[in-house]
């Protein structure tokens, strides 16, 4: 069971827990990504999410396998949010489903970290005055 | 030989316009025609350094050959969710 | 913030979201225990949590307590189901909010040991004819 | 001197009660508790090697020296959530 979704709406929690929940599985880890009121020092009063769809599809399915093949895990989901959003909302949701709750949690802190580094997301901060997008390091591959 | 150019975020921004269709040359790399098409618009080296590309949305190494019909996608450092 | 309840109502998950979720924090981990169908090739049809109340909210607050020594962490829930459980059914679910999404998920994972090894919780599964107290090996402290 | 002892799972079931009240001796331990209110009903040295105890909704060690009033908790092995 996979579920990888852009929204251009609230995240449905339930959707994706749903997604993942299977009753052979103990354990369900979740991770939420939500918009803070600041970065940097600085006052953030919202942001505006830009997915490069396709190949986002196309890598976090990699990263799911990649998962699948270090972790013995039933399903994965992930729900990214797109266009603007404001300060609290929810701009990630990663599940993952295991038999036992180590594996589940190791495997949704690895899936965070991956796709941090390779999910072509970006990221616009609006402050005060102006707006900037917002530069991390990557790793690409 | 044509590919399509896929443009996000800042360069998205600067170039106006989320994508183009341009002529490359026979055995252009990727960062050929980076600098023929992104120089222009970014003039700091810097800029450079943290950009990746993908081709046909995987991603691809700076000397990587472009091939008629490729899509070629700049990567700005992404931020994640 | 710290919210720790047991009850014999389906867990609410949006209440626990809502109880750490806070504006100054980017990241939410959540643990959620579900009843699996089986254990130790046995098929579980359903079981029944029996908690020791009183010291179980002394010892969840124990361990929010040294994880927020631990981690920085913004606010800290936990939701004990007590009582017949279903198959699918949530027993449990913890979540953490952190300012930094590492934190939260070391945070998270870690209550979760802590929890499972000290938490005054006893679980009795039903089979097909018969039943069963759920011996684990624990610590205690 | 009064203790107020509180019995849990697979404990409560065999002892067929949740809580009694009981009278200790002065100085009497909580091993030494443990082993006149539980041995009868648990005849296998191994149970009590897992039992734990808590005094006063805390975790407390076999040698702890009971006091008046003291409400004592057997606990088994636990399962947490």
């Amino acid at each position: 069971m996979l579920l990888i979704k852009i929204t251009k709406e609230n995240i449905n929690r339930e959707e994706v827990r749903r997604a993942v929940a299977h009753p052979d599985c103990g354990a369900i880890a979740t991770f939420e990504g939500d918009i803070r009121n600041h970065n940097d020092g600085k006052e953030v009063l919202g942001l505006e999410y830009e997915v490069y769809e396709k190949m986002f599809q196309a890598e976090v399915k990699k990263i799911f396998h990649e998962l699948a093949q270090r972790w013995e895990v039933k399903a994965c989901a992930l729900v990214q949010r797109v266009g603007r959003l404001d300060v609290g909302e929810a701009g990630i949701v990663i599940a993952v489903s295991s038999p036992h709750r180590h594996s589940g949690m190791a495997a949704c802190a690895w899936a965070i970290e991956e796709f941090k580094k390779r999910a072509p997301v970006w990221k616009k901060e609006y402050y005060l005055t102006d707006a900037q997008w917002v530069l991390c390091n990557h790793g690409g591959k | 030989m044509k590919v399509k150019l896929l443009f996000f975020a800042m360069i998205r921004e600067k170039i106006g316009k989320d994508e183009v269709d341009m002529e490359i040359f026979p055995g252009e790399t990727l960062e050929q025609l980076t600098q023929r098409v992104l120089a222009p618009a970014f003039p700091h080296a810097r800029f450079f350094k943290s950009l990746l590309y993908a081709v046909n949305e995987e991603y691809a190494g700076p000397q990587t050959i472009l091939r008629d019909g490729d899509e070629v996608a700049f990567i700005p450092p992404v931020a994640g969710g």
